[in-house]
This record gives structure tokens, C-alpha cells and sequence, in this order.
């Protein structure tokens, strides 16, 4: 029976998404045909964004657990970090001229028209008309070029070298100009990847300061701040003037619960109706519940990699012990015990999710392989024949189970080693000096890294020598990477950026585990029932699942 | 002269008082003593008494591996059920962890470790303890006044959070933890003892030595080092539980002991979630075990207190 | 008298700067807390604007003297983590924690003080062996392992009570409408955890009442009650349970603000945003400012407690007075 | 006569009173005030008076546990504060102590072995066996079993440690020995053992004592010259016989008649002291004495009476011999 129910209102929803979207793409041409800029310009991927009519009033509250403490600091897009986590509290309070939402990569969002010039020196945005901040204020051009000057997070340096200046049309729109070719503007420039297109109300800043607009921050978003604890607890409430549709739920509370199983006690108890990172011990459980649904959600791939390998006197110097300790991983094992099976056994270490990733399912890069036999065969030829004791394997935090069950596996094969259980900040701050957060040249990293920008980016941070992040340091390597950044041409830089890639796998410098669920559990108050909260996933690279608007839940009682 | 030899009765109080002193061998408390033999006696001959290796996984039957995961080989099998449950055997008594290894074998490895970690860092405490506080309680002046400030301030620190504090300096590791429980418990001692040195100093037998010019280390060492040690002995028998507890905490919050060495708080901590799926026991035994060492160490230590103090003989 | 408080008042003081200077080198040691801010990835430029911005690229010197200036001035700095002064973060949080001592020591002297009167009257029987037990029973659980078995059975297997959180009643300074309900609403949040942090300090407490008890009851004075034939009852009502309760009272008032201030592993556990729960995030997130104010905030309480303790034993004690 | 073994010049020690970190010097203790006296040696002098009056501070300063505020200590002939090192070592190795309680005096936690041979350690390098033969010796001399040098001091009983003392303070070869009220903590029916035991020793060894107590009886009767003290001085120093026969200060007089009780044929004025020891804090002006003395004149509370010699070895401070 209410089986029945849901796919009708599946349907219906699918249609009158379809709708939408006509409707949308009609106003977008009409909207883009003035232009700004005078001269060639460069043909951009931005889509149109889908503005839905009302559907009644937002109802419900919505009750989020974020798997870490929270910072009152993600309310403030001035002082943006490089992490994803905090665009979860820029979709709920803020808006961005573009942003990635389920059409693509960069929609357009406060911004209904953009343009970019051939030279890559100027770049151009038209304001949606008759837009406003939480307060009833007007959002004004003023304060999308007070954000970029007062802009101090991730990126800023560049942002402020590259510009020349800012010029202001009219209320709506602006100009960009730049001292030299800018060619990544529009990318970094996209919600996705730093803060400065989230604008904040520049009257509101100026007059509360920076502590007070972290305190009680307000924005152009969907959700109005409304109180936090620091740390614990954060509410906000539906803004129902939302230029782009009137949010579903009424009110979202995220809390921060760092324990697993108190995230799973909450959702049980239906305290929660949303739970991040829910993989290990729990998914069974999670799985069990019939009350509960989950989705994989896949983002990045977990791989291995040996800070300090290049020392000659590091154990993983060697290419064949690394081939070992790649052999020796019962992949097919581990993803039944840690994801019940969801994830991916994977041969690339680089998200398929990236437009231009080696694919690592046996196509572009072969699935690896487990085989002790042959994992012993080849550590009897190096300096190791019946292996050896490293000192630290590090996993990303809190994959701790994970990282024993790997390093039960290489014990198998005679590779012994203790874990080392940090912090999160610890763990990145390690990550974040590359080979000098590890001294010793005897430590293995579990890593994974859900990072936008395509395989360029991920390689740019861990791969190349020039990097604070460095771990992989090889003239080969170097040799590839300095022609793909001095390349104008795509094909060229496409090719280029794939040998490297199969180099850092083909020599094990980077060993691929497999293609990792992000599963999120959703209690029972969540719509619709049953199946179709897949929808809510659709923004491509987000580990999260962006936008907050279209979340709907049960009427509170 | 012989008018002063040949007290015999005095003499013969000697043999008596002897007599009386071994007496207390009949007052010790069995049950205590037992549990601490027994989690010694596992602690010490683990290698030998263990059913398993207590890091890697016990081998499977091809039976077990169909049984749990449909597979004709496996490498381990997760999360089995003590031997009373319908799918335990006796091969693994109180069943596996979610890795597969023997619940058992850990635990009596766990043991060595809460017994290695309390005591040596009780003991460096006690150690770093007493002599600060002999110094403080002898030398008086700007010695005591330095030593008891440093002292005051470092009971104000509360000692979990000042563990946390130390082992986020150290990083994990069980010689850490015996540092870290030093640093953050000798404060008690030198508290303890540097009162007992005062009461000392004024004793006779301190001040003879003095008269006599026997060095001050060597009266520390001959004179008040011995006589606080009953201080010392029962302070010690009950920080012992109290540091197994804080070891437990700090392995628990995930900055003690690294995997994967089985410390019972780390053991405790990894099955948070089988708690939760009603698999109780891979959290519950190590909880028991840790309850089991501090209460016994704890009723020890009240009953060393009794033996050592006689004003508390009958409290 | 005066001049003894004034010296206690003094060490006091040398203490609480012993106890800065500890926190403020220790915290140090730790690490840098700009490579944990800096996401993997992040250019030299954002961490040194962070660096600057978090006053960390002064010598350590200055760091030193500006940090106690601040103290001096009651500004405990910004938290690195958190974004927002410390003194704001740690007054909203420590209503939640006092909600919890309180009512951990509410518990602890439920279980403790009757128990151990119970102990100390029937000396030696078979009710002192059990009291005895019980007190050695709460020193000896570690607090999580009570709590995980509390929220097994009562969270998730009975679904009695909430396993996350204190509840939606918060304690607002700057809304008085929000004092009274805070302390009465939510209180299936608050059983779990306040009995868990209780318990530990029960067997404390028990041990406390019986042997304070025992010595008043052993007093010349309560043989001379006894001797005038004063019925059992009232002596122990009137006179003994009075003069007991002054140490248990004393020391009551340590082990509260202990509750109040480290209970970390407890507050971790059922997620309760108390100050030990900041102090954890603190310190895994080398959040100096805030690891500084939560340990200074409750070494000022310890300290100031232990002064009124001293001035007021000084203060019936002569003699404790002159021995110092 | 030659050269006194010790002899002690006007000594006098003040504590401040009331100084600490806040706040000065409010005022002086005076507990030894300018007294002088000499031991010869194998002599033995008694070192008498109420609780309080500064005979413990005497010989804390002869035992050099406190620097003087002024005068002198001389001993063979070297002024005590002029000692430095080797030569303050081997004062430490001379003059030796017995105290008056027993089981104050042993450390519990050593072996009455090491407890003896604890100076012989400090001041002597000498063989391991050796330093046992020694011990067991002095064992000997003072009347206990040589194998009880194993044995733990709670073993033995007020008596025999008392004798432990002494071995202890004999094992150097001492010159002088204070004896701080050596029976005056022992039952009274083993105070005459241990009173005929030193004197046995010093019969042998020609030691010389300072005899400390608050018994005058007793300390008459075990020396051969007596020294009264109040308040921190001296008030009458004579040879014991004489001090028996006919004390002159009334305060030795007043001292008598507390001691034990007289004989019946001895006519002796009989007098009771009235009011507490003033306090050393505040002395009373004049003679110390005064408020107490049975027989005070105007003169007494104006004019501090000097002590002055009234016959060949024999001086009282009191204006009735003046």
C-alpha cells in the first residue's frame, strides 16, 4: 500500500521536475542575451538554475548529526577553509553567484548570467533582479565586490594578486578586471572550491564585526540563522522568500556527534533524521533497521601511500615491497567487512567522479590484485624476505577499524606496524606537510581525498615535488607534470595528466583500496518514504547532500 | 657492668614482639589477592596459556567461513559469540572481535599492559614524588616553597585532562602512558610525603644524624626515605587503580595504547557499536576485567592502609 | 588572622600563576595549531594570514605576556576552533555542566551519605561489608564502561530514555525566561549521565560519611550524649549526624566542582555540551585558547575553593594557622 | 686545673618572633641569654631548670644544631664558630648526644647494627668488618647481646634503647656528651641502671657530660657541679654537694622543694613557686625572677642582679647575696 503511494508521488514529482526545467531553461536564454562584455569570450559551462513555484508553506524539522564538533567559523565565508565540510553551512545560509548543484558543476545561483573574455582578463556577472538578505536588505553589486576585497580564506592570495580592478555597472551588475589571464577564475571562483562567491551582507558585517557575524550570521540562503551553540548544536529556520523555491522543512538543527554509535543511538531513537559517515561497525546495523534507509554515496577512492619512500633507506623504497603490501590486501574482504559489500574494489586512486580520472574498474587501470602467495614471492627478493616492522600506519581519521583490518592483512605476509590514532587536525596538519609530517620514512598513510578539480588537482597536491603536501617526488613524474601546466592544449594536458596517473599507480606509489561509500542513514521522517532519497544526492563532487531546500520531512507533531 | 647485663626478660620480649609481626599473614584478603594472581598469572604467561596470537586473526573452517559469509574461504570470521551462544565453539572461548581475533588471548594480553602501564608509572610517580617531597619537607626554605607551589598548582589541574593534555605532547605509545601517569601523579605523593618529612625532621633520630654530620643526602637517604615508605606503600597501592582506570580512559578517548595492542580501554572503545548490535560481551568482559584489577588493587590497598596505620585498624 | 589570609590569599595567587604558566607552556608543546587549521592543499599565504590573525607570529615572549595582560583584563582570547571568544563559549557551556555536577552530586550524596551512615552505625555486619563493597564497586567502574551499559540497556534496548545530548532547553545569560526551565526541563537527558559521573563519586562520598561518622561516634562527647541516655535515635540524628557532615560537606564541595569540570570521558560518551566535552574538543584540535581558558576556569575554582577551605579551618583552627 | 674541655662565654641566642613574608620582626625571643660556664674534662655538669628556660637551646648550641647570636663556645681551647669543614667534622665526631626519648631517637627502619655504626661511618674510614667488631664492642659496654645488632628498634625495650643511645654516642670516641634528660622518659626502676651505666663509662673513658634536666635532685646527685637556669640565664652555678647542702637562689631553693621530697632530718626552707614561667617573649624587668620570688625587694624588678661569685666556685645572681 504505501508502496503504491510513493511511486505515484515519485512520478509526479518526476514530472513536474521535467516541468521546471522547461521553464527554466526558457527564461535562461532569455535572461543571457544582453551582453556585458564587449569582444570574444569564452564559451562557458554554466547551467541554468531551476526556479521552482511554491509548493506551500516549509513544515518539520530536520535534524542533522555532522560526524565532528562544529565551528562557528563555517557561518563566515569571508574566512573560508579548504575543506568541504563548511559548504554544508554555506547552502544553508548563504547563496554564491555559481555553485554546484544537481545540473552541474557550476549553476548559476545569485547570478543569473555570466561571461568570461577570450583573453581570460575580465569576467562579468548579471545579478538575478529583486534579490535580498535575510534582514529584507537588498543584495547589490556592492556587496559581491566588498566579499571579493574583504575575502581572506582559501585562495585569497591569488584572488587579490590577479586583480586589477572592481567595477560596478549598475546594482546588478559587475565587472572583474584582472592584471593578467586568469584562466582558473571561474572554476575557483565557483562555490565549490572557495569563499569568495558566497556573498555576505556588507552593511550587517560592518556593523556586527567578525565575531558578531560568526555569532548570528546572515546571508541570501534558503535557511536563516537562527541560535548555535559553539561546538554542539546549530538551528536555523526556513527562509520562505528564497529567490529559488520555498525550503521544505521548517527547521534543520545539525549537531555535532563525533561517536558513530551515538549518531546510530540518535537515529534509532529518532533523534536524528540524518547521519553522516555511518560505514563499519554500524552499517550492519544500519542495514538491519527497517526503519532506517542509507545511501552509498560515493566520493572518493581510499588508497595507500609511504611518505618518505624516496629515502634510500625507507623500507618502501623499494618498488616491490610496495607491490607486497598491495598484494597482501584482501580488497574483496575488506569491503565486506568495512561497507557490507557497497563499496567498489577500485584500481585507480583518484575519484571516478573527476571528469578526467583513469577509471579503475579493469578498463583504463587494471582492479588490483590480492594474492599472498605472490606477496611473499616478491618480498623474498628485496632486502625483506620475511618482511619487516615499520613504525606508524596512519589512517584517515576515524577509519581506525579500517586501518587495522589492513594492517592485520599485511601482518599475513610478515609487514608489522602499530596504528597511529589521531585527531582529524592532527591528521591533516601531518597530511599538509607531505613527507615532512612523517619523519622516520617507515610510516603508511590511508588517505582519501573527496577533492574538486578534477585529477589535476588531487595530483597537483600529492604528487608533484613542488607541493607542501608533497609525498610523491620523481623526475619522471615532474618531467610529465611541468609540460601538462605549460600546455595550451587540452587533448595534450588530457593525455598527460593520465600517464601520470597510471605511473602513480603502475610503480605503487599510491596503492588503491577501493571506491568508498560516504553512507549517509536517514531516519523515518525523512520523504519520501521508502525509496527516492537518492534525489537528494545528485550534486555532483559533495560528499554532502547539497542543496538543504529540498529536503522535506514529516509535519512535527 | 654487672649490674646491667642479664635483663632477661627483656631480652626475651625480643623473640615475643618478632612473633607478633608475622601475625598479619592471617589478615590478608583472599579474594582480592586471588583475582590479582589470576590476572598476573594471565598477564605473565599470556604467551603460553593464550589460546591465539592476540593481533592476528584465528583460522577459520571452511564450515565456519560458509556459515558466516557464504564463502568457501575466508580469512577470518568476524564477531563470534562466547562458547554458550549456539554458534560459539570452544576453540575460541569467549568468542572473536570484529577482526576475528580471539577475545581470550586478548584480554590476557591486555592484562600485561595495564598491569606493565599502572604500575611502572605508579612507580615513576611514587619515585619522582617522594624525593620531591623529601626535598621540599627537609630542606624547608625556597626549596619548599618552590616544590609545594609547583605542587598546589599541579593538584589543580584536574589529572584526566592533564593526561590528555601530556599524551597529545607524546603522542601514543604504552611508555608514554607510564610517563604521562608519572608526570601527572607524583604531585600526590610529594603532597603526602613532604608532611610526613616535616613531622620527621623534628624526630631525634633525624636530628642526632644532623648533630653528628652525616650528610643530608645521606640522611635522606638512610633516615626519611625508609620511614615514609609506609606512606609511600599505601599511596601507591591505591593509585595503582586509579591509574589503570586513567590508562583505560586515555586508550578509551583513542590517545593511549595504538592499536593494535589490546589495551582493555582501547578494546572497549573499538566495540562501542557491537555494544549497540547486542553483541555485549566484546565490551563488557574487557569492562569487567578492568573493574575486576582496580577493585582488587583498591581492596589491597584499603587493607595495606589498615596494616600500615594503626589508627585506622578498626575503620 | 589577617595576615594568614593574606599569605594563603598570596600562595593562592602563586599558585593560579604556577598553574598559567603550566597550561600556557604546555599547550605550547603540543604542536602547531596553524598546520591543524590548514587543510592539506592550503598555500603558505592562508596559514600565515591565520598565524597572524591568531597572534602566533610574535615571539613567545610576547605571546607570555600578552596572554596574561589579556587574563588580567578577563579575555581568555579566541578559540582557534570554535571562532569565537572563549569566554562566550565557555559561559554558554557551563550551565550544561553545572546541570550535570549538580545533578551527579545530588546523586553521589543520595547513594554516599546514607549508605555510609548506614556503614558507620552498624559496624562490622553484614550492612557495612555491603556499604563497603558498593563504595569500592563505584571506585572501581570506570565511568564509561557505566555509562556504555547504561545506554545499552536503558537507551537502546529498553528505549526508556535519550542516548544524545542534554535536550532543547538551553541556558541563555540574556534571557531570564530561559533560567528556571533549563534546570527543570529535560531530565530523562540528564539520569543517564549524571548517575554514571554520580556513581564514581558515591563510593567517595560513602567512604567519607562512614569514617567521618565513625570518629564522632567514637568521640568522648557523643559517650557523654550516650551516657545521659539520650535514646540512640536522637543521637545520631541530633548530634552525630551534625558533626559528621562538616568533612563530607568540605569535601562534597571539591568532588562538585570536579563533576563540573573534567567530566570529559562522561561528557564524550552521551554527548553532552558541557565544558569537559570543549575541553576535549580542545585539545584535539590544539585549540590553545580554549584548552587554556577551560583548564585556567576550573583551577581558579579549585584554587578559590581550597582558600575558603584554608581561611575558614584557619578560621576554627587556630592552630593550623600558626603551623604554617 | 688546665684548660677546660668546654668552656662557654656569655652565649646568648635571640629568635625573632613574627616575621614572615608579610609584615617585620615584631619582637625577640631571648632563650639563652648571655650564660657562661666550662666542663672540664671527664667531668660531668647538670644543667638544670623548668621547661622552657633555654636548656634545650643550650645544647642545640653546643651540639652546633644553632649558630649563636653572640659569645662564645670553646672547645679544647677552638671557638666553635670559627669551625669550618674538617675541623667542624671532627666537633661533630667529639661532642655527641643523648636524647631523652628512646623511641624518638632510633630510626625505626634501621638496624641497631647501622644505627650504632652510623657516626663511625660518617667520621671514619674504616673497614666494613672492622666497623662490626666495633659495634658488636659497644654492644658489650653498654650490656646488650652483640648479635642484637641485627635487630630492629621496636624490638628492644625503653631501657635497652636508651643503652643503644649511649653506644651510639660512645662509638666515636666522644669527649663530650650532652645528655638531654636521658632517663627522664624510663621507668623509674630503670633509671638507676642506666645512671650507674654512664657512670660506669665515664669512669672508663674519662667522657665528659653536660647533664640536662629538670630534676634537680637527680642531676645533683649524678654530677659533680650544677648549674640552675631561668628564663634563659644562669641563676646559680655550684658544686652539687654544696648546692644540695645549701642552695642560696631561691629559685634553686623553690626547685628543691618540687624535687623529691626532702629527708625528714634535713632542714630545708620549704617554698612553693606560685604563677606560670613568665613568658621569654616579654621578661619581666629586673631580676626574671621577681614576680615569683618569695623574698622580693623594691630593688628586684629595677636592678637585673649580676651573677656573681659568693664563694671559691660558687655564684649566684640575686640580690640577697649581693
Amino acid at each position: 500500500m504505501t508502496r503504491r503511494t510513493g511511486i505515484k508521488e515519485l512520478l509526479a514529482l518526476i514530472a513536474a521536475l521535467a516541468l521546471v526545467a522547461a521553464a527554466g531553461e526558457a527564461a535562461a536564454q532569455k535572461g543571457g542575451q544582453t551582453p556585458i562584455l564587449s569582444g570574444p569570450l569564452v564559451k562557458l559551462d554554466i547551467k541554468e538554475a531551476q526556479i521552482e513555484t511554491a509548493k506551500g508553506k516549509p513544515k518539520g524539522t530536520f535534524r542533522i548529526a555532522q560526524h565532528f564538533a562544529l565551528d562557528p567559523g563555517w557561518l563566515d565565508p569571508l574566512e573560508h577553509i579548504f575543506a568541504l565540510t563548511m559548504q554544508t553551512y554555506d547552502y544553508l545560509v548563504h547563496d554564491a553567484l555559481i555553485k554546484p548543484m544537481p545540473q552541474g558543476e557550476a549553476t548559476y545561483s545569485l547570478a543569473e548570467h555570466a561571461e568570461l573574455a577570450a583573453d581570460f582578463r575580465r569576467a562579468a556577472f548579471r545579478l538575478r533582479p529583486g534579490l535580498k538578505f535575510h534582514d529584507g536588505q537588498p543584495l547589490s553589486t556592492a556587496d559581491v565586490k566588498w566579499t571579493y576585497e574583504n575575502y581572506k580564506g582559501a585562495h585569497a592570495k591569488l584572488f587579490r594578486d590577479k586583480l586589477e580592478h572592481i567595477q560596478i555597472v549598475d546594482d546588478r551588475t559587475i565587472v572583474f578586471h584582472f592584471k593578467e589571464p586568469f584562466l582558473e577564475f571561474m572554476d575557483l571562483y565557483n562555490g565549490a572550491v572557495s569563499g569568495i562567491g558566497w556573498i555576505v551582507p556588507k552593511h550587517y558585517y560592518e556593523k556586527v564585526g567578525r565575531d558578531g557575524f560568526k555569532a548570528k550570521p546572515i546571508g541570501a540562503g534558503p535557511y536563516k540563522f537562527v541560535s548555535q551553540q559553539a561546538g554542539v548544536q546549530m538551528d536555523f529556520e526556513a527562509w520562505e522568500e528564497y529567490w529559488r523555491r520555498t525550503p521544505a522543512a521548517k527547521t534543520i538543527v545539525v549537531k555535532g556527534i563525533r561517536d558513530n554509535a551515538a549518531r546510530l543511538a540518535g537515529l534509532q531513537t529518532g533523534e536524528l533524521d540524518l547521519a553522516f559517515g555511518m560505514t563499519g561497525k554500524v552499517l550492519p546495523q544500519v542495514m538491519a533497521d527497517k526503519n532506517l534507509r542509507w545511501v552509498p554515496n560515493f566520493t572518493s577512492v581510499w588508497h595507500l601511500a609511504f611518505p618518505g619512500y624516496n629515502e634510500p633507506d625507507s623500507p618502501f623504497h623499494d618498488k616491490r615491497v610496495r607491490q607486497a603490501v598491495s598484494l597482501a590486501i584482501n580488497r574483496e574482504f575488506l569491503v565486506r567487512q568495512e561497507t557490507q559489500g557497497v563499496g567498489k574494489v577500485w584500481g585507480n586512486w583518484i575519484s571516478p567522479e573527476n571528469r578526467d580520472a583513469l577509471k579503475g574498474d579493469g578498463k583504463d587501470l587494471p582492479l588490483p590484485e590480492h594474492n599472498i602467495a605472490k606477496a611473499k614471492q616478491v618480498l623474498a627478493q628485496t632486502k625483506f624476505p620475511n618482511g619487516f616492522e615499520f613504525e606508524w600506519f596512519v589512517p584517515f581519521v576515524p577509519y581506525f577499524d579500517m586501518g587495522e583490518r589492513i594492517l592485520t592483512d599485511l601482518r599475513a605476509v610478515g609487514i608489522r606496524g602499530k596504528l597511529q590514532s589521531l585527531e582529524g587536525p592532527a591528521f591533516r596538519a601531518k597530511m599538509g606537510q607531505g613527507r615532512k609530517g612523517f619523519p622516520g620514512n617507515r610510516t603508511i598513510v590511508q588517505n582519501i581525498d573527496p577533492r574538486p578539480g578534477g585529477a589535476k588537482a588531487t595530483i597537483g597536491v600529492y604528487a608533484v615535488c613542488g607541493s607542501p603536501a608533497s609525498i610523491v617526488c620523481e623526475p619522471q613524474i615532474e618531467e610529465l607534470w611541468t609540460k601538462h601546466e605549460a600546455s595550451k592544449n587540452l587533448d595534450e594536458r588530457d593525455r598527460l595528466n593520465k600517464a601520470i596517473q597510471k605511473i602513480l599507480v603502475e610503480e605503487y606509489y599510491m596503492v588503491p583500496i577501493y571506491w568508498n561509500p560516504f553512507v549517509h542513514a536517514i531516519g523515518p521522517r525523512v520523504l519520501p518514504e521508502g525509496k527516492g532519497i537518492e534525489r537528494y544526492y545528485d550534486t555532483l563532487h559533495a560528499p554532502y547532500p547539497w542543496p538543504w531546500e529540498v529536503w522535506e520531512v514529516r509535519a512535527d507533531r | 657492668m654487672a649490674t646491667i647485663l642479664g635483663r632477661a626478660t627483656e631480652i626475651g620480649g625480643v623473640s615475643r614482639a618478632a612473633r607478633r609481626s608475622y601475625s598479619w599473614v592471617r589478615e590478608i584478603p583472599l579474594v582480592p589477592l586471588l583475582l590479582v594472581t589470576v590476572l598476573v598469572l594471565a598477564a605473565v604467561l599470556a604467551p603460553v596459556l593464550a589460546p591465539h596470537s592476540h593481533l592476528d586473526p584465528v583460522k577459520p573452517t571452511p564450515g565456519q567461513c560458509q556459515a558466516k559469509y557464504g564463502m568457501a574461504d575466508c580469512p577470518y570470521v568476524d564477531n563470534m559469540p562466547p562458547f554458550w551462544f549456539s554458534q560459539g565453539t570452544f576453540a575460541t572461548p569467549l568468542g572473536t572481535d570484529y577482526l576475528g581475533r580471539d577475545l581470550l588471548s586478548r584480554l590476557m594480553y591486555g592484562a600485561r599492559i595495564s598491569l606493565v602501564v599502572a604500575l611502572t608509572g605508579t612507580l615513576f610517580a611514587g619515585a619522582i614524588g617522594t624525593l620531591l617531597g623529601v626535598l621540599a619537607g627537609y630542606m624547608g626554605k625556597w626549596w619548599d616553597q618552590i616544590i609545594m607551589r609547583v605542587t598546589d598548582a599541579w593538584l589543580t589541574l584536574p589529572s584526566l585532562v592533564f593526561a590528555i593534555l601530556l599524551s597529545s605532547v607524546r603522542g601514543p605509545g604504552v611508555w608514554n602512558i607510564v610517563l604521562i601517569l608519572a608526570l601527572v601523579f607524583w604531585s600526590r605523593y610529594s603532597r603526602a610525603v613532604r608532611g610526613e618529612v616535616l613531622a620527621l625532621r623534628e624526630r631525634e633520630f633525624v636530628r642526632l644524624a644532623e648533630i653528628n654530620g652525616v650528610g643530608k643526602l645521606k640522611i635522606i637517604r638512610r633516615h626519611l626515605i625508609p620511614n615514609v615508605m609506609n606512606t609511600v606503600m599505601v599511596l601507591f597501592s591505591l593509585q595503582v587503580g586509579v591509574a589503570v582506570i586513567i590508562e583505560a580512559s586515555l586508550s578509551f578517548l583513542g590517545v593511549g595504547v595504538p592499536p593494535p595492542e589490546p589495551s582493555w580501554g582501547l578494546m572497549m572503545a573499538q566495540e562501542r557499536e557491537s555494544l549497540m548490535q547486542g553483541k555485549w560481551w566484546l565490551a563488557v568482559f574487557p569492562g569487567i576485567c578492568i573493574t575486576m584489577l582496580v577493585l582488587s588493587a583498591n581492596m589491597l590497598g584499603d587493607w595495606l592502609r589498615v596494616r600500615l596505620d594503626p589508627q585506622l585498624r578498626n575503620r | 588572622m589577617r595576615k594568614y589570609v593574606l599569605l594563603r590569599g598570596f600562595y593562592s595567587l602563586v599558585t593560579l600563576w604556577l598553574l598559567v604558566t603550566i597550561i600556557f607552556a604546555m599547550v605550547r608543546l603540543t604542536g602547531d595549531p596553524v598546520a591543524m587549521k590548514g587543510e592539506i592543499g592550503a598555500d603558505a599565504t592562508y596559514l600565515e594570514r591565520i598565524k597572524h590573525d591568531w597572534g602566533l607570529d610574535q615571539p613567545v615572549y610576547w605571546q607570555y605576556t600578552g596572554f596574561i595582560g589579556n587574563l588580567l583584563k578577563g579575555d581568555f582570547g579566541h578559540s582557534f576552533e570554535k571562532s569565537l571568544p572563549v569566554r562566550d563559549i565557555y559561559f554558554e557551556r557551563l550551565p550544561n555542566s553545572l546541570k550535570l555536577g549538580f545533578a551527579a552530586f545530588v546523586i553521589s550524596l543520595a547513594l554516599g551519605v546514607p549508605f555510609g551512615m548506614l556503614s558507620a552505625l552498624k559496624v562490622n555486619t553484614w550492612w557495612d561489608n555491603a556499604g563497603k563493597m558498593i563504595a569500592l564497586l563505584g571506585l572501581s567502574m570506570p565511568g564509561f564502561f557505566v555509562g556504555l551499559v547504561l545506554i545499552i540497556i536503558f537507551g537502546v534496548q529498553l528505549g526508556w530514555l535519550p542516548v544524545l545530548g542534554k535536550g532543547s532547553s538551553a541556558f541563555v545569560w540574556s534571557n531570564p525566561a530561559t533560567w528556571a526551565p533549563f534546570w527543570f526541563r529535560d531530565w530523562p537527558h540528564l539520569a543517564m549521565p549524571a548517575f554514571a559521573l554520580g556513581w564514581y563519586f558515591s563510593g567517595a562520598m560513602l567512604r567519607i560519611t562512614r569514617s567521618g561518622m565513625l570518629d564522632v561516634l567514637g568521640s568522648d562527647y557523643i559517650k557523654l550524649v550516650r551516657l545521659k541516655g539520650v535514646p540512640e535515635r536522637m543521637v545520631v540524628a541530633k548530634h552525630a549526624l551534625k558533626n559528621s557532615l562538616i568533612p563530607v560537606l568540605t569535601f562534597a564541595g571539591l568532588n562538585l566542582l570536579i563533576m563540573v569540570n573534567v567530566a570529559v570521558v562522561i561528557e564524550v560518551i552521551f554527548n553532552w555540551p558541557g565544558v569537559g566535552q570543549l575541553l576535549y574538543d580542545g585539545l584535539s584540535n590544539r585549540d590553545f585558547p580554549m584548552v587554556q581558558g577551560v583548564v585556567l576556569m576550573s583551577g581558579l575554582m579549585i584554587v578559590m575553593l581550597n582558600f575558603v577551605i584554608d581561611v575558614l579551618y584557619g578560621y576554627v583552627d587556630p592552630r593550623i594557622r600558626l603551623s604554617r | 686545673m688546665g684548660e677546660p674541655l668546654l668552656e662557654v662565654r656569655d652565649l646568648k641566642k635571640h629568635f625573632p618572633v613574627g616575621s614572615s613574608l608579610l609584615g617585620g620582626v615584631q619582637g625577640w625571643v631571648k632563650a639563652v641569654d648571655g650564660i657562661s660556664f666550662t666542663i672540664d674534662s671527664g667531668e660531668t655538669l647538670g644543667l638544670v631548670g623548668e621547661s622552657g628556660c633555654g636548656k634545650t637551646t643550650t645544647s642545640k648550641l653546643i651540639l652546633a644544631a644553632e649558630e649563636a647570636t653572640s659569645g662564645a663556645i670553646e672547645f679544647e681551647g677552638r671557638n666553635l664558630a670559627e669551625l669550618r669543614g674538617r675541623e667542624l667534622m671532627d666537633y661533630r665526631r667529639k661532642v655527641q648526644v643523648v636524647f631523652q626519648d628512646p623511641y624518638s631517637s632510633l630510626s625505626p627502619r634501621m638496624r641497631v647494627g647501622d644505627i650504632i655504626a652510623e657516626p663511625i661511618e660518617t667520621h671514619e674510614q674504616v673497614s666494613r668488618h672492622e666497623v662490626r667488631s666495633r659495634v658488636a664492642q659497644l654492644l658489650e659496654l653498654v650490656g646488650l647481646r652483640p648479635d642484637m645488632s641485627r635487630l630492629f628498634p621496636h624490638e628492644f625495650s625503653g631501657g635497652q634503647r636508651q643503652r643503644l643511645a649511649i653506644a651510639r654516642a660512645l662509638s666515636t670516641n666522644a669527649r663530650l656528651i650532652v645528655l638531654d634528660e636521658p632517663v627522664s622518659a624510663l621507668d623509674v626502676s630503670i633509671r638507676a641502671h642506666i645512671i650507674s651505666l654512664l657512670e660506669e663509662i665515664q669512669a672508663r673513658l674519662a667522657v665528659s657530660y653536660l647533664f640536662i634536666a629538670h630534676d634537680l635532685a637527680a642531676v645533683a646527685h649524678v654530677s659533680q657541679r650544677t648549674a640552675v637556669m631561668y628564663l634563659g640565664k644562669l641563676v646559680e652555678v655550684a658544686d652539687s654537694l654544696e648546692l644540695c647542702a645549701s642552695p642560696l637562689h631561691p629559685y634553686t631553693k623553690a626547685l628543691f622543694a618540687a624535687s623529691l621530697p626532702s629527708h625528714p632530718d634535713e632542714a630545708r626552707e620549704e617554698i612553693v613557686l606560685s604563677g606560670e614561667v613568665p613568658s621569654a617573649l616579654n621578661p619581666p624587668r629586673g631580676c626574671s625572677f621577681h614576680p615569683r620570688c618569695p623574698f622580693v625587694m623594691p630593688r628586684c624588678s629595677e636592678q637585673e642582679p649580676s651573677l656573681s661569685e659568693v664563694s671559691p666556685g660558687r655564684r649566684v645572681a640575686c640580690h640577697l647575696y649581693s
